[in-house]
């Protein structure tokens, strides 16, 4: 039950020492808006640069490609973490969260010496010509380290939501565990499942530090930005960085409302 | 038809120990007991939820003991009735059948005979949590009828009704079994919704097996003291046997003492068990028999409760006793009225804890 | 109510597919370790090496700084939205988590906007003397910014979690809601304002790419493993790497046994 | 002593309409209705917990719609106790005390002697998740009365104790009730607490007072077909007033008629309400009084109910009676059995529902 309150002296002073904190991300978007629309002519050339929206793209597509690998790795393990309860869970779940506690940079280490041509994964899957040095799936295998445990984490926590009764209901009905979870279990966390890829996608297209350890070329939005903040084009950084926050809103706006639509019966359970 | 046979089983907040039960083809079988005994438990594991880590589930003399609940055949409802709620009425009812490989057109005519049966036919396209109380219950029964389950397991099924919807359904549940055959199994923690409905039961407490038997049985003859408080037994007074021989015997509680018909060891420790309902008025023109236990008391409270009357009466411990509004108010009786209170032999029952010497249970 | 399961095929097989994620994490913590642990004495040497400690200090130090800046402004921020349900809560919740969406670099641009000398805010705070620009101040600006979704949603987390009848109680037993905060809700949500303040402050403390930009000296621990990346020194960058996984895990394994003693009244709400 | 005046109020799930009521100093006064009527939200809003959009609330005559519930003296108990699960059962109590700056000696002098009276004194120092719940129960009650309130409002006291401790508790609360002379205000959905305990009592449904009044006026003269439901009556059948004059009429069911001793117009819809005790077997020997109604039917269901008997009989229509098991018994009735029953018109009561050509309420 909600209920609601009228403000008394409390909330109002509370709701005021708290607002600073809105205030200041409120006026970091402010200010980077206001700058970039007083110069509208010098973004639209900067949108039409192929060598930005190549970015854009590629960053969104290796985003995409990382949640894809993991929703068909990272549903199984969620599932299996949310109906176990062995003592091995919270071990398993430690070690899920460690790209969260890393230094940005440690992982990109540790990704390096793992995928670099020498390394204990890289050298294998070069010798069959696959390659993640300054390639495209060194920028994945980056990505995904790093938002793996926003997926896993946000689809066990749906999966667990979903009453046991529920699924005990499906078994004494015939369905085997499989069909319980694809028919039953599945369907009611579709939301949290969504949420998963989109807290996933957008950490992966956020992530630097660990993508330009292996693959500073080809470079992603992150790296553009970068590159151009450091050689002295802070105007045209800005105006990229404006951009990508654009696209990015976008979609994750778009993701939002297809999500509020597909996870209506999650609410429900 | 399906045996527990000295079933044990720990789960991180339950356990069931070494529990062993015989529910018969045709019986409507109840499992009592005070919340977190163990009984949803027990219910899961009947239908394969739960594998026990010792003893053996036996259906039919066959073992299931490791056999999944999808291959068990025994129909589930749930407290919450857990529909699907991503589901309309139609789909719940007709998962089952689903899961059977069954096609949609055989599919369709056997859910909607089964809609029809129980009175939701006109609800088939709705959703779950649009339904009311009464109506989702009948969708989950429908739902598990739909397998035609050898078995159907209830777990407080009218518990979440308000009091009209649930008299209705006692009597629907009394139709499925008796017209139905159908084999039941209920949870509840009510007596009367036991002595209602059912041929046999299981008092549970604390994860074990208190007492299974015939309901009457269980009810006229509990065999401990939590068994007897759990069958309603209003007056449960402590005592032990001062004299025995033949058939009859009598009991002494300190300040009062009982003749009770029945065969007992004089030197046995026990306590008397005396129904509120057993008790009656003696009237001054009722000649009674000589076997009668009548005793002279005072009323010392008075607790209307609907078309009953409980009155607690002193005559040297604390009795209590009803009668119908209408007997009492016909009477003039009020706190600090006299009254004789009479009661058979008969109707007094002895629970044995054990002579001081020896100890049996 | 949990159940123990005995393992099918299907939990088996869901089991085995999840674990490739499990074990890629392992492999890559392994691998830096095995490395690391195959020069024990160079190990040693990066460690007693001034830089090296003074730049995990100083990460420490700010984080700490930028999470207890979160605590006073945040804790108040989160409790007003949790007690609240107007149509605004959505809005201000959805602005709090805008850092979250960000790339690091975007995130990086901004702040430095922000709080650059002649900045919105940098410009009027040099004239104090109070200088964010490759300073101090600058660092936990960013980390502050990066972390501040982490701690205001976990709070908000935890203070939704208690009932309200147990505020409404405290009222009619005659304590204001500032009483009924501090003597009831708070310290029944104290385990989430710790795991709140663990969140922001791993967050504040992997940050690199947002404060190299408004800050690249003093160097935090992510930008000095990255200048000896790039600069030639893998071998010596990998054991500072090393280093800092080492400090970070006492750090974290340390708080989090705190969180659990201190919280222990949480469970029970 | 406290009054809603016309109070509306809207929150996200639940409502108030034009609810107006009156306790009195000294009330035992019951809030009744069926689950989700907006029975904890009227409890809430006399503790000031919400603020009415439109009327006012009364204390002693005095506006305190808008008085923040920490000045209003009001204790208040949930259905789920509440207790502050990181404070001691002894700080639980004195929190009240606590919050009006109370110092420790005084504190503790006050919050003992409230433990010795409420039974708990030897739970002092226990967490409040490790009691029993007729424990929480008690501490709760404590720690509401500690603050010495005028009022004291609790929700759904009852229903989360097992049945023994119930009976345990309603002669608490009647004792807190006569003796101590607190004015209590309580939510129940359970008709027989209210008729056990209560002075008064207002019936809510769907956020809208139905009927307000003293117990026993509301218990005999429902004024709707939904009070009348939840006030118990059994029988409730539609019909018309065929023939009326004097003090008696004569109300027609199409198959059956009564004569009630009820004023009524002529040709007035209605239905008459009989509850199932008031309706009783005819003896062959009782030569009755000539204004009785006698009717002839047969048994078509028979509901043993613990110490009663719940049975259908068909006079025409479907009437419900109730009998003691014993008497039941002794006159070797069962389903089929033919019997004659009598209902006196003074037991007959008639909810009107306006005539077929002018509409009353």
């Amino acid at each position: 039950m909600t209920s609601r309150i009228k403000p008394d002296l409390c909330l109002i002073s509370f709701a005021l020492v708290g607002s600073t904190l809105v205030i200041l991300i409120l006026l970091a978007l402010l200010n980077i808006t206001a700058t970039q629309l007083s110069d509208i002519p010098f973004l639209l050339q900067v949108a039409q640069d192929s060598r930005v929206t190549d970015s854009i793209l590629l960053t969104f597509t290796a985003g995409l490609n990382a949640v894809i690998i993991l929703v068909l790795l990272g549903t199984p393990l969620a599932y299996v973490l949310a109906r176990t309860h062995s003592r091995f869970n919270n071990i398993i779940e430690s070690i899920i969260d460690i790209p969260l506690v890393l230094p940005h940079t440690v992982a990109g280490i540790m990704i390096y010496l793992l995928f670099m041509q020498r390394g204990l994964i890289g050298a294998p899957l070069k010798d069959v010509g696959f390659i993640f040095e300054d390639a495209y799936p060194g920028i994945v295998a980056a990505m995904l380290f790093v938002a793996l445990p926003f997926y896993v984490d946000t689809a066990r926590e749906g999966f667990e939501k979903v009453p046991l009764h529920l699924e005990n209901v499906a078994r004494t009905l015939g369905a085997t565990r499989f069909r319980a979870f694809s028919l039953v279990v599945f369907p009611l966390s579709i939301r949290h499942i969504l949420n998963g890829c989109i807290l996933a996608w957008g950490r992966a297209i956020s992530e630097f530090a660990a993508v330009i350890m292996i693959a500073y070329y080809p470079m992603v939005i992150s790296t553009l930005i970068y590159y151009r903040f450091t050689t002295g084009g802070i105007k045209e950084s800005t105006a990229i960085a404006f951009l990508m926050i654009l696209a990015s809103f976008s979609v994750f706006v778009l993701l939002r409302l297809v999500t509020r639509y597909v996870g209506r019966y999650d609410d429900r359970v | 038809m399906i045996e527990f046979d000295n079933v044990s089983l720990r789960l991180s907040a339950f356990a069931l120990h070494e529990v062993s039960l015989t529910i018969m083809a045709g019986d409507y079988y109840f499992i009592m007991g005070p919340s977190g005994a163990g009984k949803t438990i027990l219910l899961e594991a009947l239908a394969g939820l739960h594998i026990p880590d010792e003893g053996r589930i036996l259906l039919k003399g066959e073992d299931i003991t490791g056999i999944p609940p999808e291959m068990r055949k025994i129909g589930l409802v749930y407290q919450d009735y857990s529909l699907f709620p991503h589901m309309t009425v139609e789909k719940n009812i007709g998962f089952g059948l689903r899961m059977q490989g069954l096609h949609h057109p055989e599919r369709k005519k056997r859910v909607d005979t089964l809609m029809k049966k129980l009175g939701v036919g006109h609800l088939a396209q709705r959703a779950p949590l649009t339904l009311s109380g009464g109506e989702m219950q009948r969708v989950a029964i429908a739902r598990a009828l739909a397998i035609e389950p050898e078995i159907l397991l209830l777990d407080e099924p009218l518990s979440a009704l308000d009091p009209i919807m649930r008299d209705f359904f006692v009597d629907e549940l009394r139709e499925l079994h008796r017209e139905q055959g159908l084999t039941i199994v209920q949870v509840t923690h009510e007596r009367h919704e036991a002595l209602n409905l059912g041929t046999r039961m299981a008092l549970i407490r604390d994860g074990r097996l208190e007492q299974e038997g015939a309901i009457d049985d269980v009810f006229v003859r509990p065999r401990t003291r939590t068994a007897a408080e759990f069958m309603g037994f209003e007056n449960i007074i402590p005592g032990i046997v001062s004299d025995a021989g033949g058939p009859d015997c009598r009991f002494d509680t300190g300040t009062v003492s009982f003749s009770c018909s029945t065969k007992a060891i004089k030197g046995e420790n026990g306590a008397v068990c005396i129904r509120a309902d057993d008790i009656s008025v003696r009237e001054k023109t009722d000649p009674g028999t000589d076997r009668d236990n009548t005793y002279r008391g005072k009323i010392v409270a008075v607790n209307p409760s609907g078309p009953m009357v409980r009155i607690d009466v002193d005559i040297g411990l604390n009795i209590v006793m009803v009668m119908s509004r209408k007997t009492f108010e016909s009477r003039h009786l009020k706190k600090g009225s006299e009254i004789v209170l009479t009661v058979s032999p008969d109707d007094i029952y002895i629970i044995s804890t054990g002579t001081p010497d020896t100890t049996c249970s």
